[in-house]
Formats: structure tokens, C-alpha cells, sequence
């Protein structure tokens, strides 16, 4: 495998496929995928993608709450989850869903998130997965904490952390990154920059160049890959991975991609950038790009990704029907998960909430 | 008179004072161009000029950290924190810094800021988007701490705390938003802070309440009076620093006391208002005080918060339970 | 049996605990090589190596957070802010984090860490270096708060937070490091989070505190007791949860009841006691219920802490107070 | 006046007067300095050595608080502070006691901060400078709050804000500085690196080479300098805030100092490092080397070295004789300034206080 690392400066952009679909060849080659592994990067692009916008619609359909979607996102979220082991810890935020479903969690799961059940956000007993993270960089330093235990523990795992370009202005990042570098951790922090918080364009955020370049301040590399360009994505995190498997230290990718939908549903995208900064951005899509490189290797036709789409539908489909049958669970569990065991004002509490709803 | 939701009346109070006073300004997430997630502050960039107002890096600490030096130099800054959920990584900033240094510098600085965030539930939001935690800031002096329940109270009541030589934080139930209109005044006007409101007389309990539980706690106290049971109502506006003097009248005249708010019991607003009582009042207690509020956990999913939160039911649970003692 | 202080007694809970459980770790500020500012962890560097304590980076939050991270995978973290003064900074890793994250994820994940920090005062130290914040933690459902009084039960009660498995944050009154030697097995014990003390007993009056003002509330006490009025004592020792049950026994029993504790008054952990018996003891309060306490400002210069802080004569006058009403 | 900042990359260290008194003849030329200044500069290293000495004393005596010295850090203070207008600012930590008294602070007013005396911490009203801060990074964003509002008045005033190497450890700094770089507001930002943050060397601290590169983070100037070189200070200080001032955007300046003594009088350094560390640096001591530069320029003799010091020492011994006869103020003010005007319970309060000690 090439070395990245030694050869690129953080504010070079990283990229084997572009935009048309063609690629490095030497690049790719060096890759030396197997034909499994790409078509497993195609199936959950698409699958995310269709997810995705699933979700917004059952949200219209005010069948879940708040989401936020991911489309556009799907080569770094790709990318970066396949390259992971399924004994390496992922890090969420609110914006991964795909690739905490790739690293364990089901469709139903998720679903029970969204519908705001209680236990919607309990990861799977054996997916090294952390909850859904709702404060914007809280997160950084609980996965830092999490490979710190790996390597004190002498385990064999990696760490990945998943944040925005927002998250990076917070202090808990700072504080985060400078820890995994002081105590030399197995872990990767893997920011997608997809150019907006909220209705804060990357502009505004910081006046650096890029994020990658942010490494510099802790000692540490910095990496920006194409966020579009799933190999890409898959190439850089794989060797961080690897490079912080053999103790030789943490890594920051900045992945660069783009927001397509609005920030959240509660979110309307119209109020503050123009049509023509998403169509541009369209135009990099990760996955038209990757279907093209396919097809030219032949490892796609188009009959086989409208039988995946069709296929894809129904089993989100029949997840919703299915999940939409689940009964909430008992509204006093909430009392039940505070401590390990209720102290006896919270029992007390929890008898007369119990007794109130059972009337 | 024209008729405004409370979220018009707090972007008017905002308009208005940064067309008097020059030095007024906003900075916060989202609040520029977008107006801010719920609007609060739709337009006035465009009004005011990027000059004037801020959108900001995504860093609370670092939003309140500069209005505490912009107050320091001379500006009166409008910080807003997106939801009160978040405020936790600003508690030194607005605790050990904005509260102090009045003090700290023997009186030679002021911070006169204000701290404008969205809180409460009932509104289906994500974790930590709903959480009530005004009384963490109840236990910092140096800071006052102002709970609107209604557009009037609001457009005063912020116009006042723009107004203040201290920093103010003004908490706003998001609920209450567009949730009616009422009549507000064209003009500018200035509601007192640390001054309670007797919403609804009575004689037979006192309900002191505040924010997003006062439309609840109003209507129940309606549906008693139909039974002939008077019930006063407090909106106490302010919780720090408490009006202890309208919450000492109404409990020698009434005689009893329920407390209603959203925050977990423990710790609360409610916990100081009845020790308060305890201490002062409690030759005129004819029965045990009654708080209702959230319970001890952290705030729940939303398939559980209507169950969680104080509610018409549980009010008048309470109601009947500090009646019920002879 | 041998005497220990406090800070010996807490240095060899840790040291126990780390003999017996390799994954017990440390880490803070200057707790390594230096052994902490006050030495509660001098010589477990050198004992257990620099895989098991660690000098972190000057950064709470961080320190708070990558701890987090280390509970959830397996790690029993013990963690030091080295004034309680600078735990404001860590507010959303410790009441957002740490203490919902066995409730984030429905019982997947727990937080089993231990959060020592120094605090209160009439030690004389800079600006916000004794300031008693314990009460912000007490409205965080999720957590434990432990404050001991004395080496035995500092030695007990860090022991037992060590084996919670849910987050414990254990305020050790800096005063108190190295005020007194007192007997202290040398074998490790575990004594109850959530219970009080009964630490001398009287019918005349209950008066309830934690922490740095237990010796003086006890000589206030005994300076009682030749006079005839026999004071019951409890040291509270965990303020979250809060053992309700000690205190109601015992104010049925007094009919009276002070509360004396160093942080500020408003919003303070007297007032959660103070509302609990005024709902569950109210027909058996013979007076009013009086809080000794910090005054409603920011912690003090040092010329002025020992009259800011509750003391001899405040105590005493507060429970002639109390004795007053017939 | 040399633009150090294009020629100068921030992992190199700017000096122009070294170890043994030896200067760079051209950047000595290029500052061109009148011997008014360079004498100045002598005045305060030396006095504010006296001062700090003087201090540790009166702490060992019992007759003054917890006292942070500065010694070995005169030439990062006085170089940095000279720099400065009266108009521009200073937002200090608790180690700048120096740079404090430059710019307006009395020893009178210092000492009844060291006593504990209410208002001890209140700058003169016509001295453009913060109250000593306490907490690790809390000022950083303050002072780019007040740099902010200087541009917003549009004064002509430019704030410089100090810190050490532990701070930049903070979210604080990290947020201060991102937003300086956003809101292009006239600060710089002035780190002592004295090696040591309590007990914790500087090589604990971050993994970064050095601070300075930290600026790159926020696409922010990094420069590096001799914090014992007080031309070098001054030089490097002066040339920020004239790019600040002229709305050029932040610097953030990394002075290489040493901390000569324990952290405060609380502190005991030989628990953690040694003789020949200190030693090392004592080598480089900034005033030894400027006076060693002042008397090979004919500017300074040790004749009149020795009159300044004993007139020094008796105007500090009358300033704390004359201070130890002032009264306390009276302890209710600590009432007085909680805010504008205390509220009810407040009043209630200050006057049960008031009473009991007035009986
Ligand atoms: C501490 C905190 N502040 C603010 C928010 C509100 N908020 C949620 S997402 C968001 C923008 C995040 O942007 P970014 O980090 O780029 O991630 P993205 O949403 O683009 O994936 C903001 C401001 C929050 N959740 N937490
Ligand atoms: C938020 C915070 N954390 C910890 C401390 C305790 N403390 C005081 S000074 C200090 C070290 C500071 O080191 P540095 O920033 O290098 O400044 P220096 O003391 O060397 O001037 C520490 C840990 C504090 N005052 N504030
Ligand atoms: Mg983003
Ligand atoms: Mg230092």
C-alpha cells in the first residue's frame, strides 16, 4: 500500500476516482480491492442513500422526529466504516447512521431511535459502537478515552471518531486531539467537512484553509481525502487505521464533502445558500461517480442497481411496517436506567409515576 | 392593539433596543442570516448589518467568553445558546467569569449582557434540547435569571434585561413560542426584573409556577375555581433573585403552597422557594408543601415526556393533595 | 489502630483500590511525579507506574471526557480537578455525559468513575479556589455526591465510590487534609453512599451538614451540651441521593431543624432539605427551619472568608434562633 | 522595521541578542532603538526582579498570600509590554504582575491584591487592563471579546492578551483563538512558554513541536521567539500589534522563557525537576545577558546598576511599609458589588452581616 502520509500535505485534497468517474490507475492498483469489497461499498451507498430518503419522507409523513439525513455523505461514511474491523470501536454522532449500520445496528434499532422510544439509542450488546452523540464534539473526548482503555488494556483495537467541520471549532476537540497525541492513541479522528453547521457555511467557522491542517497543532497528521471519493475515503482511513493499530499514533482526516438536504428536518436549507451551491455539489456525487467507475469495470449494469434499489425499498418498507407494530416499551423504565440501582427517593417516584399511568 | 406571539414580541424587544442603543448586539449560532432556528432574530442582520450581528463559530464557551469581553469594552452584547441543553460548556464563562467581575474588579468592570436560550419541552426535540436547568444558574450571584410566560411579559421583560448593568439570562419555553398571540404595545416598555406577577387571586392555595408550565397551571386553577376552589397564581417571572416578598404574601394569605415546575425535584427552583417559606412563613402553613415537577432523571425520550413533565393531571393532583390536609 | 489524616486516608483508598483492581487508573492534574498539589496521590506513580497514573494535559474537560470514554470501555478512572473551582469547565462531560450514559444507552454503557476534587475554605487561597459547587451536581440525576468529614469515613467512602459503578464525584474539604489524625483501619472498608451520620444525638434540635463544617458544628454542639441543650448532629456524607430518611427521624424526633453548609445560600443543598421535611415533616416542625450557610456572593477575598463563612458564633446564634420559638 | 513574519517560519526561534550578550548588528539596526527605551527596558527587568524577589520574602515572612513569581521571565514581560500604547490593552493571567504595573498597575494596589484585600484586583480606572484571572485560558476569550469591541468602536486600540504553555492546552484558547482569526480582530495573543505548568513539562503538555505552529490551526501568524531576548520581545510584540492594529489580522507569539522558581510559594519545584534543569536555563537569564549587551554599548555600569538596586529595594520596602499600615476596607463591601444595586435578600443580608461584625 502506498504511504499517503509521508507523500501529501494536509491541504492537498486526496482523491483516486473524480467526479467524471475516472481514476488513478496506479493509485487503484496499489489498492488491489477485490471485486467483493467494491460492490460492498456500492451496496451501502445505495442502500444508505435510499435510507436516507426514506427517512425525510416518513418525516413528512410525521411517522418519526427529528432526523438528520446524510445523503451526499455516503463515500465517507462508506469509506471510512469499511475500513474498520468489527472488533474497532466507532464514535458517532447524530449525522453516521450509516455507518453505525454497517458497524451492528438494525434497521429497527434505529428506527426505535427515531420514533423516540425508550432504548432507541442502546447500541447492539456486540457492536463496539458508542450511542448516538447529540452535543456537538462531546463525543471526541469519550473515543479518545476509548482507545487510551484499548491500549491500556493491550487490545488490538482501533478507535474512530465521526464529527463535522462545526465540531471542530468546540473545545472539547482541542482538548480531545491534544490528549490522543499526548498519550499516543489507537484512534482516528474522522471529520466530514460537508462545508455547513447548521446555516454556518466553512467560511465562517475558521479562517484555516483546511482541517486537516488543524493536526499541526497537536504534532499530529493530518490527512484531506475526498469525501465523494469512496476509494479514497476507504484508502486514507484504512492506512490511519493501520498506522494506529501499530502504536504509531493518532491521525485526522478531513474528509470533503457537502449537505445535500437541510441540516435536520427542522432545518430549511432555502433561508441561507442557493440552488446553485447545491447543484454544484451535486455534480460530485459519491455515488453516481462509483456507479460509473463500476459500470467501466463492469462489476455494475444498470438492470442489477434497479433490482438493488427495488430490493433496498422493500426492506426498508417492511422494517417500518414491522417496527410501527412495536409496542412502546413500559414508560417507568425511565426510571430504571439512571442508576444501576434506583436510591429510594427515585423508587418512591418511580411507584407513583407507574401508579398514575396504570390508573 | 396588534396581537403577537411571544417569539415576535422577543424579536421586537431585540429590534428596538438595537435601534436606540448602538452598542447592542447579537452574536450566536445560526442567528444571522438564518434568523436564528427559530426565528428570534429573522432579519435583523439584514436590518443591523453584519456589524451588528453575529453568526458564530460553533463554540458556546468561546460565544460567551467574548461577550464578556465585549461587555467589558464597552458593548451591550445578546449572546443566544442555541438550547439549554447546551449551556453546560458555557457554566465558566457565565458562572466564574460573566457573574464575577463586577466583583472581581471591585466594580471597576460591568458585564451588561444578556443570554437569550431556548428551553422546556413538550416539543418532541432530540436529547438535551428540552432540559430546564435555570436552577444551576439560581446558585451563581452576580447573574439574574429571567423566565418569560407570555409575549407581553416577554418584550418587557428582555427590553429590561438589554437594559441591565449585569448579565441577565433570559430563558425562553420554546413552546410557548407561537403557542398564542396576545396584545403587545408598539412602543417600548420595561417590565422589572426579580418582580413576580399574581396571574389569578384566590384564597384557598398558592400555585407559584414560572415559564412553560404557567398556561397549564392558569387552566387548572380555572377548572377549580368552576368548583368553587380559589387558587392564586404566581408567574413568578424571575427566579434569581426570587420575589420573596409576593411568594410570603400570598402564603400567609393562603395559607398553602404548591410549587410547579419542569426541572427535576431535586435541587430545583421549588427547593428554594419553599425553604424560603419554611423559614418565613411557616406559622401560616396549614399543610405540607407540594412541589410537581420533572422527576429525578435525566429528561426523557419524547414518547415520555408528556408523562414526565408536570401536566394538567398531575397539577391537579397536587392541587387536591394540598387541599386535602384540614 | 493508627492514626491517619484525611489526605492519608484518601491516599491509601486509592492505593488499595489500585492494588486490588489493575483496572483502577488516575488521572488529573500534577498527580503524578508532583503527587497531586495536596498529595493524595504522592507516591502511586512511582508505586503503580505511568500506565496507571497519569499527568494529564491542562484540561478539565478533557480530562472529564477522555475518562468517560475510558469507564465506558472497561476502565475504572479515577479523575482529579485540583480545585473544585475549576469543575465549572467540565460541566457538560460530568451532568451531560458521564452521568446519562448508562440512561443514553438503555443500560449498555456505564460510567464507573471516581471525581475527586479539594474544596471549601478558611484556607486562605486564591480566587476560586474554595468554592463549594456541590449543590450544581445535586440536580443531576445520574450522579453521586460524597463529601467526608473525617479520615475513617474518607477512607470507607472513597473505597466505596471506587467499586459504584455509576460516577461518583467526592469533594474532600481542604481544611480538613490534615486537621486531625484519627483511627483508621488499615484493612480496606467499604461505608454506604446515600447514608448519613448520626454524629452525636440530642432531642432539642436537629442540625443537618457535610463537609468542612462538621467539626465546628459538633463543638457547637458539645458548647451545648454543658449548657444543657442537647443538639442532635448528622453529617449528611452523601448529598446526592440524599439520605431523607436520617433526616425526617431525626426532625420528628427534634421538631427543629438548622442546616449548615459553606456554599451559598440560594439554591444550596439546604434548601433540598429544608423542602423535604417541609413536605414530609411539616406538623412536626416546632419552628421555623434556619439555614447557616455562605452568604449570596461570590466567594470571598480572604480578609473576609472566616465571617463569610458559616462559624462559631453564626452557628450558635442560628441555633439560639432555632431554640427561640417556644 | 524587518518583517520577521515573512521570513520566519513558527518553528524557528527568533534572537537577536544571545546568551553571552552578542546581538544580530542588522536586526539590532533594522529596530533602531533610542537609548531612552533601551534603558527603560533594563529598568523594569531589573526592578521587576527585585520585586519578585522581594515578594517570595514577604510570603516566607507570613506577611503576603500565595504569590506566583516571574522571575527568569522578565525580558517575554517587559519586551511585550513596552511594545504597547497606553490605549491599547492588557488581559492578563496571575503571572504578569509585571506587564501590570507597565501598563498602570500600582505596587500598592499589587499588594493589597497579595493581601487579600477587597478590590485588590481593581485596576486604576485610567489603566487599560483586565483583573488578574485565575482560571487556566478563562481570559483568552475575553480579551478577544475586548479586541473585538475596540474594532467595532473602531478604535485605535489593540488588545494583548497573555498566557502560558498549560493554557494553551483549554478549549478556552482553542475557541479565543478561532474566533480572533474569524472576526479578524486587532489581539495578539502573547504565550510564556516558561517549560512548565505546575509539574508539567512542557513535553507532557502537547506533542507539538511548538506552540507557535499552533496558529496554523487557525490560519493565524505563529511566531517563535527568545522569551529571554527582550529585544527580540519587544521586536516581535511591536510587530503584531502594528499588523493588528492596522486590521492585518492576530498573531499568536510564543516567548521560549523558563520559570526560575516553584510555580507559587504552594509549590515546590524540587519535587520534580532538577538542579541542572534549572541550572540551564539560569545560563540564559534574560537580564544578565541585557546588561552584559547595555555595558558593552557604554549604557549601563555596574556602578549604576548598584545604586538602581538599592533604590529599588528601599522604594519597594516603603511601598510595603507604607501599604501595611492601610486599613482593610470594611468587610460588608463584599455586598456592594454583586451588582448594580443588590436586590432585597441581598440588602437583608449585607446587613445582618454588617451588624454582627459591628457588635
Ligand atoms: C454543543 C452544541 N452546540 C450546538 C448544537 C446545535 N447543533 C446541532 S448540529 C449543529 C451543526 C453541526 O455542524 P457540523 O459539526 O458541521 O456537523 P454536521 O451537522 O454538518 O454533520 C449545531 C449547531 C449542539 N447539538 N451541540
Ligand atoms: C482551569 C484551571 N485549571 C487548573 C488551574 C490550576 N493551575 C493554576 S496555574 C496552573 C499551571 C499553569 O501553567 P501555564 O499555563 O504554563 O502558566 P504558568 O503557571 O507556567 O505561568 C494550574 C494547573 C487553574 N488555575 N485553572
Ligand atoms: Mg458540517
Ligand atoms: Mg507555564
Amino acid at each position: 500500500m502506498i504511504n499517503i502520509f509521508e507523500k501529501h500535505q494536509p491541504t492537498e485534497m486526496y482523491q483516486i476516482v473524480n467526479e467524471r468517474g475516472e481514476y488513478n490507475e496506479a493509485a487503484l492498483n496499489d489498492l488491489n480491492l477485490n471485486n467483493e469489497l467494491l460492490q460492498n461499498m456500492h451496496y451501502w451507498m445505495l442502500k444508505g442513500r435510499i435510507m436516507d430518503q426514506r427517512f425525510l419522507k416518513l418525516h413528512r409523513q410525521g411517522r418519526i422526529g427529528t432526523y438528520g439525513p446524510f445523503s451526499g455523505q455516503e463515500a465517507a461514511q462508506v469509506g471510512s466504516a469499511l475500513a474498520l474491523s468489527k472488533t474497532d470501536w466507532v464514535v458517532p454522532s447524530y449525522r453516521e447512521s450509516l455507518v453505525s449500520m454497517i458497524h451492528g445496528t438494525s434497521l429497527k434499532q434505529f428506527l426505535s431511535y427515531l420514533k423516540g422510544y425508550f432504548g432507541g439509542n442502546r447500541p447492539p450488546e456486540d457492536a463496539k459502537l458508542f450511542p448516538i452523540q447529540v452535543i456537538i464534539a462531546g463525543q471526541v473526548p469519550h473515543a479518545v478515552g476509548c482507545a487510551w482503555a484499548s491500549k491500556l488494556k493491550k487490545e488490538d483495537s482501533v478507535t474512530t471518531v465521526y464529527f463535522g467541520d462545526g465540531a471542530t471549532s468546540q473545545g472539547d476537540f482541542h482538548e480531545g486531539l491534544n490528549f490522543a497525541a499526548v498519550y499516543n492513541v489507537p484512534i482516528v479522528f474522522f471529520c466530514q467537512n460537508n462545508q455547513w453547521a447548521i446555516s454556518t457555511p466553512f467560511e465562517k467557522q475558521t479562517t484555516s484553509e483546511t482541517i486537516a491542517q488543524k493536526a499541526i497543532a497537536y504534532g499530529m497528521k493530518g490527512v484531506r481525502v475526498d469525501g465523494n471519493d469512496v476509494l479514497a475515503c476507504y484508502q486514507v482511513a484504512k492506512e490511519a487505521i493501520e498506522k494506529a493499530r501499530k502504536g504509531e499514533g493518532p491521525t485526522l482526516i478531513e474528509a470533503v464533502t457537502y449537505r445535500r438536504e437541510s441540516h435536520t428536518t427542522a432545518d430549511d436549507w432555502t433561508k441561507y445558500r442557493s440552488q446553485e451551491d447545491v447543484d454544484a455539489w451535486v455534480k460530485k456525487d459519491p455515488i453516481v461517480r462509483f456507479e460509473r467507475f463500476l459500470m467501466n469495470k463492469g462489476l455494475l449494469t444498470t438492470e442489477r442497481k434497479e433490482e438493488m434499489v427495488k430490493q433496498f425499498e422493500e426492506e426498508i418498507e417492511k422494517a417500518v411496517k414491522d417496527f410501527e407494530g412495536t409496542p412502546l416499551p413500559p414508560a417507568h423504565e425511565t426510571f430504571d436506567y439512571v442508576y444501576e440501582k434506583p436510591h429510594p427517593q427515585l423508587l418512591k417516584q418511580r411507584e407513583e409515576f407507574k401508579n398514575r399511568l396504570e390508573r | 392593539m396588534r396581537k403577537l406571539t411571544m417569539i415576535e414580541a422577543i424579536r421586537e424587544a431585540m429590534e428596538q433596543e438595537m435601534e436606540k442603543d448602538q452598542n447592542v448586539i447579537i452574536l450566536g449560532e445560526d442567528v444571522g442570516v438564518n434568523g436564528g432556528v427559530f426565528r428570534a432574530t429573522d432579519g435583523l442582520q439584514k436590518k443591523f448589518g453584519e456589524d451588528r450581528v453575529f453568526d458564530t463559530p460553533l463554540a458556546e464557551s468561546g460565544i460567551i467568553g467574548t461577550a464578556v469581553g465585549l461587555a467589558m469594552n464597552g458593548m451591550r452584547p445578546i449572546a443566544e445558546i442555541q438550547f439549554l441543553g447546551f449551556i453546560y460548556q458555557t457554566m465558566d464563562q457565565i458562572c466564574a467569569q460573566a457573574a464575577r467581575m463586577r466583583y472581581r474588579s471591585g466594580g471597576r468592570f460591568t458585564v451588561p449582557m444578556v443570554i437569550r436560550s431556548p428551553f422546556s419541552g413538550n416539543v418532541r426535540s432530540p436529547e438535551l434540547h428540552s432540559d430546564s436547568l435555570e436552577a444551576l444558574f439560581m446558585h451563581s450571584p452576580g447573574l439574574k435569571v429571567v423566565i418569560p410566560s407570555n409575549p407581553y411579559d416577554a418584550k418587557g421583560l428582555l427590553i429590561s434585561a438589554i437594559r441591565e448593568e449585569d448579565p441577565v439570562l433570559f430563558f425562553e419555553p420554546m413552546k410557548l413560542y407561537r403557542s398564542s398571540r396576545e396584545e403587545v404595545p408598539e412602543e417600548p416598555y420595561e417590565i422589572p426584573i426579580g418582580k413576580a406577577s399574581v396571574i389569578k387571586e384566590g384564597e384557598d392555595a398558592t400555585i407559584a409556577t414560572y415559564g412553560g408550565t404557567v398556561p397549564m397551571v392558569l387552566k387548572t386553577a380555572q377548572a377549580f375555581q368552576e368548583k368553587g376552589i380559589n387558587l392564586e397564581v404566581i408567574d413568578l417571572r424571575t427566579i434569581s433573585p426570587i420575589d420573596t416578598e409576593a411568594i410570603k404574601e400570598s402564603v400567609d394569605k393562603t395559607g398553602r403552597l404548591m410549587i410547579v415546575h419542569e426541572a427535576v425535584k431535586t435541587g430545583g427552583v421549588g427547593a428554594e422557594i419553599a425553604t424560603i417559606v419554611s423559614e418565613e412563613c411557616l406559622y401560616s402553613l396549614a399543610a405540607p408543601i407540594v412541589r410537581v415537577t420533572g422527576y429525578d432523571t435525566p429528561y426523557p425520550v419524547q414518547t415520555v415526556e408528556d408523562d414526565w413533565l408536570p401536566n394538567v393531571e398531575r397539577i391537579t393532583e397536587g392541587v387536591e393533595n394540598l387541599l386535602s390536609y384540614q
